[in-house]
């Protein structure tokens, strides 16, 4: 603890990494982290890119988030969805955005998803597979829609319609009988809703809402929550306890100003046991 | 290489086993049992069918409940019918709860070195008009409860039923005990709240709900009465009552 | 037995420790043997992928290619996969060959023994199911399995009959099954057609639909092949098709470049 | 048809079936599956089959399946940890026990009976597998019941621990995992004998077995003494597992307390652990916290002024 | 048995009618045998924010220095509380920084945000080891009760409760969860956070 | 097969840990002093790999004398524990962690209280009443929730150790011979004959 700066410096810290090795070779398994599922696609139409994403966060078996977002920010005309672990997905797609902007403000220019999509595969390559990201990006850039696939490897794919995630094979089903070239912007987010359902309703790792984005040359439109086919019914009655269901054994009460017009001190700390 | 997972070539191609997830529970009332479970049967990541019954009738008061790898399951329960089938010919009545519970033991341990991966929860009437549930581990212990939930949720769910059933850690008020049994309704409540939960938070858990009601010989049955999805399996008049009452589940 | 406090009663594994001196913070290291064999590795040797069967107004279709593959060797390409059994049922086979070669035997013998019964009952495919799920786990059980997955269909007394089972001796039945990469990308599609739909359908319609589905897994199950065969079961008795060939669109690929940054 | 072809052939369809039926036959292990002893056939009859998998090492198999330890994703848990205590003193024996069961770190089950009460006479704790002591305790039970019919008299506590100790030790390296205290009261006096799946079989005045046990002797051995009065035996015995369920994660829930005397056992009391925390067995509280509520280790001299609060 | 086992414990949060309500239970154990039953693993941020820290022991005492010397770091630097969503970020990346060699812990993190018009918001928020956040609004739990806890919470949350409500609700959640689970339990504290005030409650549970 | 023990009574903390040093099956020496006494008022009981014990409590004796000649006073106790606590949580993160389990007695002059820490190799520190290390926590930790005193006298003291070396004496397989006793209190630390 040296520094003196409450930001550390940048990258990874591997001081940990000892320890750990010497915990697990005393037999103790290492945890995993939460990985998505995950049924994540992108498909091309007319004006653009649709990409779409399930909302499901796993771990193991469990559902951990039942709503969370895997269509991740880039710029203004680049989204990037995410499948993998969890943690590096965001990471990566947060550090490659502000790359991005960085990018931009240098260049002066509007960023392209082909730069997106090289940094994005440099930096993953670099990491030889270590960081667990699997990932769909999109946008329209001065060269028109553009879509990628990055494997967590750094390998890419350029591809009118993609799918990642162990729902993809499910929403792949869905692309490739029904994806046709130029579509209406209606039809393909149809068409990508459909994909996205199947890997929701046939694949355990995914589930909950479908998320949605639409990207053309005019805008970006985020449709969050976009089909909501799974919404939890109402519970057959209510849970609510009587108060002093509990058994206490003491309490302690802090109590902080919020009026900063009253005058009267208040007390810090009041104790009373029960 | 003492790794502790010492293993034969055939061990590693073949795994006799899988688990196709789902989750079961039971409870006793008075004079009533409530056995459930959810109807979805999968492998890994894919559901292989939406409608897998893992609830079966084995007499009008007796009903069992497995779960684990499906294979096994089927099979043991077909056995348990074919024995029980027996005893009918030889004794010209059905089998009495406990002893289909000792049954179920006994058949278990015979499989105590290539054990049944199967969780079975019995539920019905006792001789004495009671609500019973046993619960079984695969190779046979089993003990009679009020209340179980076993399979892939059965961590999430009985907590919850520890809460609501037993009262558990709660404080009646001042002068006052718990009931020592709840009504029906309460407890179909707390059955379906529990499979919706599990349903949100266990991917294995969902698509449909079967819940079966036994009723002791004479109970009156108003609170059945306009059940949503609900319908009655007695095959005799005027013994103890069996119903069945289906429900969706979310299917993703 | 293990009498160490932190692991008392769990089996003690002698060929680790033989005379019970296991170290204290040491454990066999973790292994998910489960996952492991799940995968179900190979050994199978030549093999089919994908049999694809629906519940339809009339009766059921089901449909297998032609292919044996032989690890990713495209061995044999014109094999059958779809067997007939008795007049009202029609197996379906993925998985290892020689094994469901074996199963066919079986079924021939336990038609011919069912017919010189004379009784004039003949097995449907309920019965022919519950005898290969029979065979199967017991099979299982000897630890010695036919490799195969297995989806029988038919329709007797004009009822419906669809259902699968495993080398484990998993069964279920559902209005549409598919078996092997099938399971993944044709039954999303299969669902989305047949749920619901199983007493509307026409043949025409599920014909089309099984054609699409054919068509998606040549697209993308490596070992599968652009000709199979189509078999149907209705009150009229069973049909297998001629084997058919796929029409295939790869046109898009021509507008392809590249993985990233070419244009041209 | 022909069944001579048919009891010879491999492969013919019938051949199958009739294999797949004596698999069924042989797993099921029953001579009688008939009449009323359908069941309960083996259990009255000689010694149970049982179904060994076709590997060259079903040990291996079923600890690769079973042994939450070695492969903590293993799915078939059997279910595990306890504490259980018996011991002989003047006043015949006490047998104490907890009722939980783990399987990995999941609670089970918190109100499992691990006193098996063989005959009126006879009682066996469960430690270790929980179906390996009820299942062979059972049959225990028959096989002294089938003596007495037999020979006239009770069967003694040592041939009865003798012929568990013979039957489980049949099975040795096979994986059965079983902790047992049989413990009666014949002519010889009140008497406990220790029986495990190892084969060990021990005549002693005082054990504990299971997970938890070494907390239960830290309490147990400190105040046992041979002329204990029944009440302190029994409270020797409720304390000592309340110990351990209070210390081992793997104990706990409630505590079932028995005496054996001369006329056979009685039955004392199921008591939870957390009430025995609190409120004790009559009203004073086994809890290291309330005993030393208020006392503390701090000594100020008499003329400090102020002590400052304990950090 | 999994290093997120070796001293058990669990934390749980939940949302409630402007307020919320952040537990643990208090074992510190290694393995099996238990050592201490006032390890508390919940530490106040600022007055209206607590986090959480369930996993290995040791680490649940280093993050809770380097948290409090980051947290001083920003106070000093920015000259004002950190903010329940900061925070969160800050323990976020601090995780991450660690992604090939973590620390054995998954915050659960619950306050009172303010808002720019003055008020306060509740705010709950967990990530896992390695610092992917989960921003729920119901409830987030963490440690090795954790899928019982889940399966409870489910079962008993429901929206808009207030705070003496949150209480029972939060505590009956975490108390029938760690009944179930072998390495949590042993007591368990609650701190309810209010607008105007934090109670603490330890509660009577089981201490078996 | 280390044993060691700590409890707190009325103004004291004793600490008591067995003598013997063996490799293997074999017992080296069976007059080891286990306990360091780290300033006027701490004592350190250690456990552990070998080697790394005494490199361990020697690096922690200096360090904390070396903080006592720069800054004129001492660690109080906490202080102290939570500093050898960090530093051997960082030792972990090293090449070469030290695996030592340590059991920390001291008695603080400026409140007049005893503290007791438990720390073991991964650097968990917590605050108990009584301690123990080694197989002989089994043991011990149900005894001594029966029959620790936090006012116990010396002698009461010692008659509660006692108990806790006699349970071991009788339900340990191998168990230590001798034990090393020492006591800190307002006085300062010294050894006690058992």
């Amino acid at each position: 603890m040296a520094a003196t700066s409450a930001y550390n410096s940048p990258g990874f810290d591997f001081s940990n990494t000892y320890r750990n090795q010497f915990l697990a070779d005393r037999g103790v398994p290492l945890p995993k982290a939460t990985s998505t599922g995950t049924t994540i696609v992108g498909c091309l139409f007319k004006d653009g890119i649709v990409l779409g994403a399930d909302t499901r966060a796993t771990e193991g078996p469990i559902v951990a988030d039942k709503n969370c977002e895997k269509i991740h920010f880039i710029s203004d005309n680049i989204r990037c969805c995410g499948a993998g672990t969890a943690a590096d997905t965001e990471f990566t797609t947060a550090l490659i955005s502000s790359n991005i902007e960085m990018h931009a403000l240098t260049t002066g220019r509007k960023p392209r998803v082909v730069t997106a999509m090289t940094m994005l595969k440099q930096m993953l390559f670099r990491y030889q597979g270590n960081i667990g990201a699997a990932l769909v990006l999109g946008g329209v850039d001065i060269t028109g829609p553009q879509l990628f696939t990055i494997h967590p490897h750094g390998s890419t794919d350029k591809l009118p319609y993609v799918t990642m995630g162990s729902g993809s094979l499910a929403a792949m089903a869905i692309f490739e009988s029904q994806w046709k070239p130029d579509m209406e912007r209606e039809e393909a987010l149809h068409l990508v809703t459909l994909a996205i359902s199947a890997g929701i309703f046939n694949d355990l790792g995914s589930g909950s809402n479908v998320d949605a984005c639409v990207i053309t040359a005019s805008g970006t439109e985020m449709l969050r929550n976009f089909v909501k086919p799974n919404e939890r019914v109402e519970k057959e009655r209510r849970y609510v306890f009587r108060r002093g269901t509990t058994a206490i054994k003491e309490e302690k009460v802090r109590r902080w100003v919020v009026d900063e017009e009253e005058v009267t001190p208040v007390g810090g700390e009041e104790m009373d046991t029960s | 290489m003492p790794d502790g997972s010492f293993s034969h070539p055939q061990q590693r191609q073949f795994n006799p086993y899988t688990e196709n997830g789902g989750t079961i529970l039971a409870i006793a009332g008075k004079d009533f049992s409530v056995i459930a479970g959810d109807t979805r049967q999968s492998e890994g990541y894919s559901i292989q069918t939406r409608y897998a019954p893992k609830v079966f009738r084995l007499t009008d008061r007796a009903v069992l409940a497995v779960n684990g790898f499906a294979a096994d399951g089927n099979m043991f329960v077909k056995k348990v019918q074919q024995r029980l089938e027996w005893y009918r010919h030889a004794h010209a009545k059905d089998m009495p709860l406990g002893a289909i519970a000792r049954l179920i033991q006994t058949m278990l341990y015979g499989r105590r070195f290539f054990p049944y991966y199967v969780y079975n929860i019995l539920g019905g009437i006792e001789e004495d008009g009671t609500g019973a549930v046993y619960s079984f581990d695969p190779v046979g212990s089993y003990e009679r409860e009020a209340c179980r939930a076993a399979g892939a949720a059965q961590s999430l769910v009985q907590p919850f039923l520890d809460n609501q059933i037993y009262f558990k850690n709660q404080q009646a008020p001042a002068g006052q005990s718990h009931p020592l049994h709840l009504p029906l309704s309460d407890v179909l409540a707390i059955v379906i709240d529990s499979f919706t939960s599990a349903t949100e938070r266990h991917i294995e858990v969902g698509d449909g709900l079967e819940i079966y009601v036994v009723l002791t010989k004479g109970r009156p049955t108003q609170d059945l009465e306009g059940y949503r999805g609900v319908k009655e399996l007695t095959t005799r008049p005027d013994g103890d009552r069996v119903f069945l009452i289906q429900r969706e589940l979310k299917k993703d | 037995m293990d009498h160490f406090p932190l692991s008392w009663g769990r089996p003690r594994n002698d060929a680790l420790d033989a005379f019970n001196t296991y170290p204290m913070h040491k454990r066999p290291t973790h292994h998910d043997t489960f996952a492991d064999g799940v995968q179900r590795t190979q050994q199978p040797i030549v093999t089919g992928t994908s049999v694809l069967a629906i519940k339809y107004k009339d009766g059921i279709m089901m449909a297998a290619d032609t292919l044996a593959s032989y690890g990713s060797l495209a061995r044999f390409k014109s094999i059958q996969r779809l067997h007939t059994v008795g007049s009202s049922t029609v197996l379906g086979a993925s998985g290892d060959l020689s094994d469901f070669q074996y199963i066919q035997s079986l079924m021939e013998d336990l038609i011919i023994e069912e017919h010189t019964a004379g009784d004039h009952h003949e097995l449907g495919p309920a019965e022919i199911h519950e005898y290969l799920a029979q065979v199967l786990y017991s099979r299982r059980t000897k630890m010695d399995p036919l490799w195969n997955s297995l989806v029988v269909g038919g329709r007797k007394d004009s009822k419906n009959f669809l259902a699968y089972v495993d080398l484990l001796g998993t069964t279920y039945s559902s209005s549409s099954i598919a078996t092997g990469y099938g399971a993944y990308i044709a039954v999303p599609l299969l669902r989305n057609a047949v749920d619901g739909r199983e007493n509307t359908l026409t043949e025409e319609e599920a014909r089309k639909i099984i054609v699409d589905c054919m068509r998606v897994l040549f697209y993308r199950d490596a070992r599968s092949l652009n000709k199979f065969q189509i078999s149907t079961v209705t009150d009229a008795g069973v049909t297998i098709s001629e084997p058919i060939q796929l029409e295939t669109t790869w046109s898009f690929a021509e507008g392809i470049r590249g993985y990233g940054a070419q244009t041209q | 048809m022909d069944s001579f072809v048919d009891q010879y052939s491999k492969n013919s369809a019938t051949a199958e079936i009739r294999r797949a039926k004596e698999m069924f036959e042989e797993e099921d292990g029953m001579d009688a599956m008939w009449g009323s002893q359908a069941g309960f056939a083996t259990v009255a009859s000689g010694l149970p089959k049982f179904t060994i998998p076709a590997v060259p090492d079903p040990s291996s198999f079923l600890r690769l399946h079973t042994d939450d330890h070695a492969d903590p994703s293993c799915r078939i848990k059997i279910k595990h940890g306890t504490t259980t205590l018996a011991f002989r003193y003047q006043g015949g024996v006490v047998v104490a026990v907890d009722s939980r069961a783990t399987a990995g770190s999941y609670v089970a089950s918190g109100t499992v009976k691990k006193v098996i009460e063989i005959n009126p006479y006879l009682l066996g704790t469960m430690a270790g597998g929980a179906a390996d002591c009820q299942y062979w305790e059972t049959y225990l039970g028959i096989q002294c019941r089938l003596h007495e019919l037999r020979n006239r008299e009770r069967i003694s506590v040592a041939a009865a621990s003798k012929y568990l100790s013979n039957l489980v030790y049949s099975y040795k390296g096979m994986g059965l995992s079983m902790g047992t205290m049989i413990c009666g009261w014949d002519k010889t006096g009140p008497a406990v004998f220790y029986v495990d799946s190892d084969g060990t079989r021990l005549k002693g005045d005082l054990f504990s077995v299971g997970s938890g046990s070494t907390f239960a002797y830290g309490v147990l051995d400190q105040g046992y003494r041979w002329d204990l009065t029944d009440e302190e035996a029994l409270e020797l015995g409720r304390r000592s597992i309340y110990a351990a369920g209070h210390r081992d994660a793997f104990s706990g829930n409630t505590i079932n307390l028995y005496h054996v005397k001369e006329d056979g056992w009685e039955f004392i009391g199921n008591y939870d652990v957390s009430k025995m925390h609190y409120e004790g067995p009559n009203g004073v509280g086994y809890a290291y916290e309330l005993r030393v509520q208020g006392k503390s280790s701090a000594n100020p001299p008499p003329d400090a002024t102020e002590v400052p609060a304990q950090a | 048995m999994s290093i997120m086992q070796h001293n058990g414990g669990s934390v749980i949060a939940m949302v409630g009618k402007d307020c919320v309500a952040i537990a643990s239970d208090l074992r510190l154990g290694v393995q099996s045998l238990s050592i201490s039953s006032n390890f508390e693993k919940i530490f106040p941020v600022t007055e209206r924010l607590y986090v959480g820290f369930p996993g290995l022991a040791t680490d649940v005492t280093t993050l809770r220095e380097v948290f409090r010397y980051r947290v001083n770091m920003y106070t000093i630097k920015e000259e004002r509380a950190i903010e329940p969503t900061i925070f969160t970020q800050l323990v976020s990346s601090t995780l991450y920084e660690r992604r090939f060699g973590p620390y054995f812990i998954e915050p659960v993190i619950a306050g009172l945000q303010k808002t720019p018009s003055g008020s306060y918001e509740p705010f709950i928020a967990a990530t896992d080891l390695i610092g992917c956040i989960n921003f729920a609004k119901d409830f987030v739990v963490a440690g090795t009760a954790s899928e019982k806890l889940f399966g409870v919470a489910e079962g008993l949350w429901e929206p808009g409760l207030e705070p003496e409500d949150l209480f029972e609700t939060i505590s009956q959640t975490l108390m029938n969860a760690v009944d179930r689970d072998a390495f949590s339990g042993w007591g368990a504290i609650v701190h309810v956070i209010t607008k105007d005030k934090v109670i603490t409650r330890k509660l009577k549970g089981r201490m078996d | 097969m280390d044993v060691s023990f700590a409890l707190t009574g009325k103004g004291y903390v004793l600490v008591a840990a067995d003598t013997t040093a063996a490799h293997s099956i074999i017992k080296v020496k069976s007059d080891v002093d286990k306990i360091k006494e780290l300033s006027p008022h701490l004592l350190m009981a250690y456990s552990g790999e070998p080697g790394d014990t005494v490199q361990f409590a020697e690096y922690i004796e200096r360090n904390i004398r070396l903080y006592q000649i720069r800054n004129t006073y001492g660690l109080r106790p906490q202080s102290a524990a939570s500093w050898i606590r960090r530093s051997l949580a960082e030792s972990l993160r090293s090449r070469h962690p030290y695996s030592v389990n340590l059991l920390l007695g001291g008695y603080d002059v400026s409140t007049y209280t005893p503290h007791l820490y438990w720390v073991d190799y991964l650097g968990t520190l917590a605050e108990v009443p009584f301690a123990a290390h080694g197989y002989g926590s089994y043991f011990a930790l149900s005894l001594l929730d029966r029959y620790h005193d936090p006012e116990a006298s010396l002698e009461e003291g010692i008659a509660t150790l006692r108990r806790c070396i006699d349970e071991v004496a009788k339900r340990l397989v191998v168990s230590p011979g001798k034990y090393l006793v020492k006591v800190v209190d307002k006085d300062g630390t010294r050894v006690i004959e058992i």
